[in-house]
């Protein structure tokens, strides 16, 4: 049927290599996983299948690429898949980029960015579902058949009681305050950027979006800091350590993702004021900045349930440390 | 455009909707229960302690041990309380092992539906518990069922509730022990 | 497809005749539940057959509909179609039809599953601990009768009761209200007892009670088996159970959870040994 | 971009390596994920029938012990439903299908469609690694089912098999996320003018309904696989670990949360095909349309709160058991609407007994049969009787069995000239037909018998009380065996042969776009949008 003019305002796509690319670094990232948590943990039992698994695959790979095999595990494939997701990401997002400019994406692919976008974010939400309903589930309803306290519904300080006695919790009005303010500025900033683009004060976007990103890591870096001084507690023999406990392992696998998440957005507004800086964006078409925008404020908002959550009610009881 | 616009603001509304519902529907369901009190979690004030009720329960006791070499047991296998009234039940522990073991107790309560009101002032649980070799100890609970649960229609046929402990290793605390033993157990 | 229908016609023929009395485990051959053993499974099995004549006559329904429509509306009997899409009575119909039924099924649907769950005054408990891949029992009211575990006989053992029959059975009373207390020591289990009608899944760190009381009458070996996927010998964890006669029982306890040939004397509800 | 220099709006194809690997065409997609999908069900088709087999009398012939057999079990199931089922339906079909019944030139994000396919071999290569390394100590693979419960997929797998495992079904779980945003944004925002949501075909809306539970259930699956992985790590998370305060249920209520909107993830485009098919060999359009839509959407609503209708017997408390059992039954309600509604469809048409016909009859046939014995089933207290026994066997093996597959062969033949562009032996295909139909109800019904008589899933060996019926379900598996034989025959003597078929190879009763185009349709299709005229009737 060639020959036939295009007439419609949709975007074909010639043959990329990316997604296949993508799929190639999945497996690698993938055996990496398993093979640096294995790796970590003997597990290799007594079955001789298992002996001639790590000594013939992982143990040779392992030894033949640091050297001596001290470091156990498969770090490195892991680090490579991680290296080459990033190269494809790269990649794939060079070319929307590229398509973009060309002119690519009329009204119709442009809405049909945002429904994408939306629908990603919807996805996400329903992730962070799965995360809270392990930590209510954890903080309320195990309680009620382990009747550890009954008047959890009575009162919210009742959650608090979902921690084992003496385990001591994280206060909510230092470093959590302090983040969920960070995060708040950083949702006022990055619409100052948005506001500025619009009106084609690039200056002023660039700022913005520089103080995100900068709010970003500094949150992140706070994070890191509340998570050193958890693990100091263990280190120091702390018997009640949060992390010896299920509601350790909800806090830190919930507030683990969002850090991810946090870090996923930092990247993403990253790379938008990398193309902001090389004279990306008009006024009237940004899209990809204003995912970067969206996401951002998803990870705002997730953060504020955790803060009100997992911070201030499940805290209630708890004593500082 | 914005037809599919609406039909876009319907579908995520659906959705939200789905997702909610389903997500929801559990404590929703609880939260019902409790208002009309015609479920499980019926909630139950803090002031009540001094009525007592002619209504008696026997409270049997259960113990389990996971992954130790402990001889773990009620010191009674049961007892007969009137609701309201305070309960005194010891467990008694043995190390039965070479040596010193520290072990967790978690608990649970059956019928389920009676689990809320079934109210415990001091007991050994979710803390650790460390045993010498050959040391036997013995370690009190103090209990006492809730009165409300004579109000409770759906509570009406509880004549019996088993007050259950399982003490588990603690992680990595026995670890020369558990780390052999324990997979064994296991595989 | 006619040919279809006539087989899967007789085989739904098959499912409505009479049952025949089975015993107190698996038949070869058997197309029903088990012969109840309790009131429960009484219950549960009249419930089951009062189900099943419902979804039965909607499969014949759809069936008997589809076979004419089939048949009447073939393109060499009706070589032009209507063009009909819509009958608004027709479709509030097949809404609301569905939904009485439904209703007439949750009545004794929800009577039963009350039933099951509210637990009488129990006159003895049994516990149940699921191991891999053995069952224990222990007899709390009992202290004096030490829990012991049930190992499944090898084949040269059991011989036709390969893989139902255990080294140790349970011993229970008829005509006894028996709660069940089971838990696990590590994986999952299920205790299943086809006859009793109680299946109840062994959680490690939980407990869970179901009960169970035998009818008169129905002295005998019960077999259950593991129901809940526990590793690699779960279907080598069966369940026996025997009832016997609360005097049988007594005498059982009085010997520390042994048979013996001892004569068994009761003066006023304590037991008298004599040799 | 790398290499590749195709102008943006070039019908040519490229060439071989950059059709098929760098693809970004819906329909050469869509045959990537048809194939995929044969042969994860060749391998999974391996799997049950080897398990069959060693049922075939009691004794452990085939397998080294109960640890190997519940590897195959579990395997067959992930494999069936992650690797065969769901990339044939909506991957296949829907990639396929969709974007041409609702008059669009491709997906909304051609790139992300072939990521989405290209994650799918990444997952079954790990699934397939699973196989051979260490398990448990009994022996490699991972045999706790394919619903992973711990604490046998915790502490009761220690090996690195499951870890596998879960990075598999994460890679799966994320080509379904990123199928499912590309198919709900191209409904949304591609269909042709004059394509409103009310006149859209059923299979696009059943695709639609079936994206949504996927982009809502399966995020919950990855969240809870994370769980489960940093569970297995020693010193790590204890979510599923009573020791620690956690609680091995809760996982089953996250599983279920996933899990039951999956079986109506599998189910919905199957409605959709034989929807289409039954108004196109009755001559009729679809009865009572907006019901069937509906229908499909009350479906996947309440598919998402009667999770717990699995665990009737974990020790749940008697009013949320009541709870789940009334909302399961509802279920029952909308299923029945699609069920008349395909009678009604029927009822007064001008019927063809062509071959996607006899799939469909049987479809709805069997599909109704699978679906009363869920009502059986959602009784809580009737499950207790048959709950982990194989009548849960029967009835979902009817449903999904029979039911989806029988989907998928009904909409593989009644396209299957489309896609292809060659028509196939109806002699070849009335033997697949007849032998697959006659196979799988040998299987499986008498499974309903050995359920009721109390036979519990996933045993190895059995009493020898057990073994009439499982002779006789053995003996189905070889009548199906020959069945698939015949299926792969009458591929191969297709393309041999090489009949070429027409654009509209069914005549007057097939009314979709599709049969507009020629067989097979042009590399880019709809340069020009069609055009739907508004006073169109369904």
């Amino acid at each position: 049927m060639a020959g036939h003019a295009v007439e419609h305002d949709y975007h074909l796509i010639p043959p990329s290599p990316w997604p296949f690319l993508s799929g190639c670094a999945a497996l690698v990232w993938g055996l990496g996983m398993v093979t640096f948590f294995a790796g970590l943990v003997d597990r290799t039992g007594s079955s001789p299948m298992a002996e001639w698994f790590f000594a013939n695959g992982l143990d040779t790979l392992k030894s033949s690429l640091t050297g001596d095999g001290s470091l156990s595990g498969g770090w490195i494939i892991l680090l490579v898949g991680c290296l080459f997701a990033a190269y494809v990401m790269y990649g794939w997002w060079k070319d929307v980029a590229a398509e973009s400019a060309a002119g690519d994406h009329t009204p119709v692919v442009d809405i049909g960015l945002r429904y994408g976008m939306i629908m990603f974010i919807m996805q996400e939400a329903m992730f962070f579902v799965g995360w809270f309903w392990m930590f209510f589930e954890l903080g309320l309803f195990h309680k009620v058949r382990a009747t550890w306290n009954p008047d959890i519904l009575e009162n919210a300080a009742g959650y608090a009681d979902s921690m084992a006695p003496g385990v001591t919790s994280v206060d909510a009005w230092h470093l959590p305050l302090m983040n969920t303010l960070i995060l708040l500025l950083s949702g006022t900033t990055v619409t100052w950027a948005h506001h500025a683009l619009m009106h084609n004060d690039r200056k002023g976007a660039k700022w913005g979006l520089f103080l995100t990103i900068a709010l970003g890591i500094i949150f992140t870096w706070l994070q890191l800091i509340e998570y050193a001084e958890l693990f100091h507690l263990r280190e120091s023999g702390h018997e009640a350590w949060i992390g010896n406990n299920a509601y350790g392992s909800a806090f830190f696998m919930a507030t683990g993702f969002h850090g991810f998440h946090v870090l996923i957005g930092t990247i993403f507004l990253f790379v938008c004021w990398v193309r902001l800086l090389k004279g990306g964006f008009k006024p009237e078409k940004h899209f990809g900045f204003e995912a970067a925008a969206w996401y951002w404020h998803f990870v705002d908002v997730v953060w504020l349930f955790l803060f009100a959550f997992v911070y201030i009610i499940f805290a209630m009881n708890g004593v500082a440390h | 455009m914005s037809a599919n616009k609406k039909t876009l603001v319907y579908l995520v509304v659906l959705s939200v909707a789905m997702l909610g519902l389903g997500f929801a529907s559990k404590p929703l369901y609880d939260t019902f229960c409790r208002i009309t009190g015609y479920g499980g979690t019926t909630g139950y004030s803090e002031d009540n302690l001094s009525e007592i009720l002619e209504r008696k329960v026997k409270v049997s006791f259960d113990s389990n041990v996971n992954g130790l070499p402990w001889d773990f047991l009620p010191e009674q296998t049961d007892m007969s309380v009137k609701l309201g009234q305070t309960g005194l039940a010891y467990y008694k522990v043995k190390n039965i092992s070479n040596k010193p073991m520290i072990g967790t107790a978690t608990f649970n309560v059956t019928p389920i539906k009676a689990a809320p009101f079934f109210i415990k002032t001091e007991c050994f649980c979710f803390t650790e518990q460390r045993v010498e070799p050959g040391e036997e100890i013995s370690m009190p609970v103090i209990f006492f069922v809730d009165p409300q649960l004579d109000e409770d229609q759906r509570l009406a046929d509880v004549k019996d509730i088993t007050l259950s402990y399982t003490f588990f290793d603690v992680k990595g605390a026995n670890d020369d022990l558990t780390a052999a033993q324990g997979r064994e157990l296991l595989n | 497809m006619r040919l279809v229908h006539n087989i899967t016609a007789s085989l739904a023929l098959l499912l409505i005749m009479p049952g025949i009395a089975f015993a107190n485990k698996p038949t070869d051959g058997g197309y029903w539940l088990q012969d109840a053993a309790t009131p429960v499974m009484e219950e549960l099995t009249k419930l089951h057959n009062f189900v099943f004549w419902i979804i039965l006559g909607i499969t014949l329904f759809v069936m008997v509909m589809m076979g004419w429509i089939m048949f009447r509306f073939s393109a060499k009997r009706n070589p032009t179609a209507s063009k009909t899409t819509h009958h608004v009575g027709l479709e509030v119909a097949w809404t609301i039809v569905p939904i009485i039924i439904l209703l007439v099924m949750v009545v004794p649907s929800m009577r039963l599953l009350y039933f099951q769950d509210a637990l009488p005054e129990t006159e003895m408990t049994i516990k149940v601990t699921g191991n891999t891949w053995n069952w224990e029992y222990a007899y709390p009211d009992h202290p004096n009768v030490e829990s012991f575990i049930s190992n499944p006989l090898e084949k040269e053992d059991a011989g036709d009761l390969y893989l139902l029959k255990t080294d140790a059975s349970l011993v229970v009373p008829v005509d006894t209200k028996i709660k069940v207390l089971i838990t696990s020591s590590n994986n999952l289990h299920s205790f299943a007892v086809p006859a009793f009608g109680i299946k109840m899944d062994a959680v490690p760190g939980r407990i869970n009670e179901t009960w169970f009381e035998v009818n008169p009458g129905k002295e005998g070996t019960y077999f259950g088996q593991c129901s809940e996927l526990c590793g690699v010998n779960h279907y080598k964890m069966p369940i026996e159970i025997e009832v016997v006669s609360k005097e049988d029982f007594q005498s059982w306890v009085a010997n520390d959870g042994a048979f013996t040939t001892a004569v068994v004397s009761y003066d006023n509800g304590s037991i008298v040994l004599q040799d | 971009m790398a290499g590749i220099g195709y102008d943006d709006h070039d019908d040519g194809k490229p060439g071989f390596f950059a059709r098929w690997f760098y693809s970004t065409n819906h329909k050469d997609i869509g045959t990537l994920y048809l194939i995929f999908g044969i042969i994860s069900g060749i391998i999974g088709g391996y799997l049950s029938f080897m398990m069959r087999m060693e049922l075939s009398e009691p004794g452990i012939q085939i397998f080294e012990n109960g640890h190997a057999y519940n590897v195959f079990a579990s395997m067959h199931g992930l494999i069936m439903i992650f690797f065969m089922v769901m990339p044939a339906v909506i991957g296949g079909f829907g990639n396929w299908f969709v974007p041409i019944m609702i008059g669009a030139p491709d997906m909304a994000f051609p790139r992300m469609n072939n990521l989405s396919f290209w994650l799918l071999p990444v997952a079954l290569i790990c699934l397939l690694i699973s196989f051979f390394v260490p398990g448990s100590a009994s022996g490699n693979g991972f045999g706790g089912g394919w619903v992973m419960y711990p604490p046998l997929s915790t502490s009761g797998a220690p090996g690195p098999a499951f870890d596998f495992i879960i990075i598999g079904l994460l890679a799966a779980g994320f080509s379904s996320i990123f199928g499912a945003i590309n198919f709900i944004t191209t409904i949304l925002n591609m269909r042709a003018p004059g394509m409103t949501m009310h006149k859209m075909p059923l299979f696009a809306w059943s695709v639609l309904v079936t994206a949504f539970l996927l982009l809502l259930a399966l995020p919950v699956l990855a969240a809870s696989l994370f769980m489960l992985f940093t569970d297995r790590i020693d010193g790590g998370t204890g979510f599923f670990d009573p020791a620690m305060g956690g609680d091995p249920e809760m996982f089953q209520h996250l599983f279920w949360f996933f899990g039951h909107p999956e079986v109506y993830i599998m189910i919905l485009p199957a409605f959709g095909m034989v929807s289409h098919v039954v108004s196109t060999f009755s001559k009729k359009p679809i009865f009572g349309y907006l019901g069937m839509a509906y229908a499909m959407v009350a479906i996947g609503v309440v598919g998402f709160v009667v999770w717990a209708h699995h665990m009737y017997t974990v020790g749940m408390d008697v009013d949320l058991k009541a709870y789940f059992l009334a909302a399961t039954l509802v279920i029952a309600v909308p299923t029945g609407v699609k069920i008349f509604s395909w009678l009604a469809t029927m009822w007064g048409g001008s019927i063809s007994f062509s071959i996607p016909m006899q799939w469909a009859l049987a479809f709805i046939f069997l599909f109704v049969l699978g679906g009363v014995t869920g009502v059986m089933l959602a009784n809580a207290g009737v499950d207790v009787a048959l709950h982990d026994t194989y009548y849960v066997v029967a009835h979902f093996h009817y449903v999904l069995s029979m039911g989806a597959v029988f989907g998928i062969f009904c909409g593989f033949y009644y396209w299957f000239g489309k896609m292809s562009g060659y028509l196939y032996n109806k002699w070849l295909a009335a033997a697949h037909f007849w032998l697959f139909f006659i196979g799988v109800n040998v299987i499986f019904f008498p499974q309903h018998f050995l359920g009721l008589n109390g036979m519990p899933r996933r045993y190895v060996d059995y009493p020898q009380e057990f073994e009439l019926w499982n002779q006789v379900s053995s003996f189905g598996a070889y009548i199906t065996l020959a069945g698939v034989g015949f299926f792969l025959l009458m591929l191969v003597e297709a393309f041999i042969r090489k009949r070429p078929a027409g654009a509209n190879y069914w005549g007057d009763g097939a009314t979709t776009l599709e049969w507009t185009l020629s067989s097979p349709p042009p590399y880019h299709q709809f340069n020009t949008l069609p055009r739907i005229e508004q006073n169109d009737e369904h």
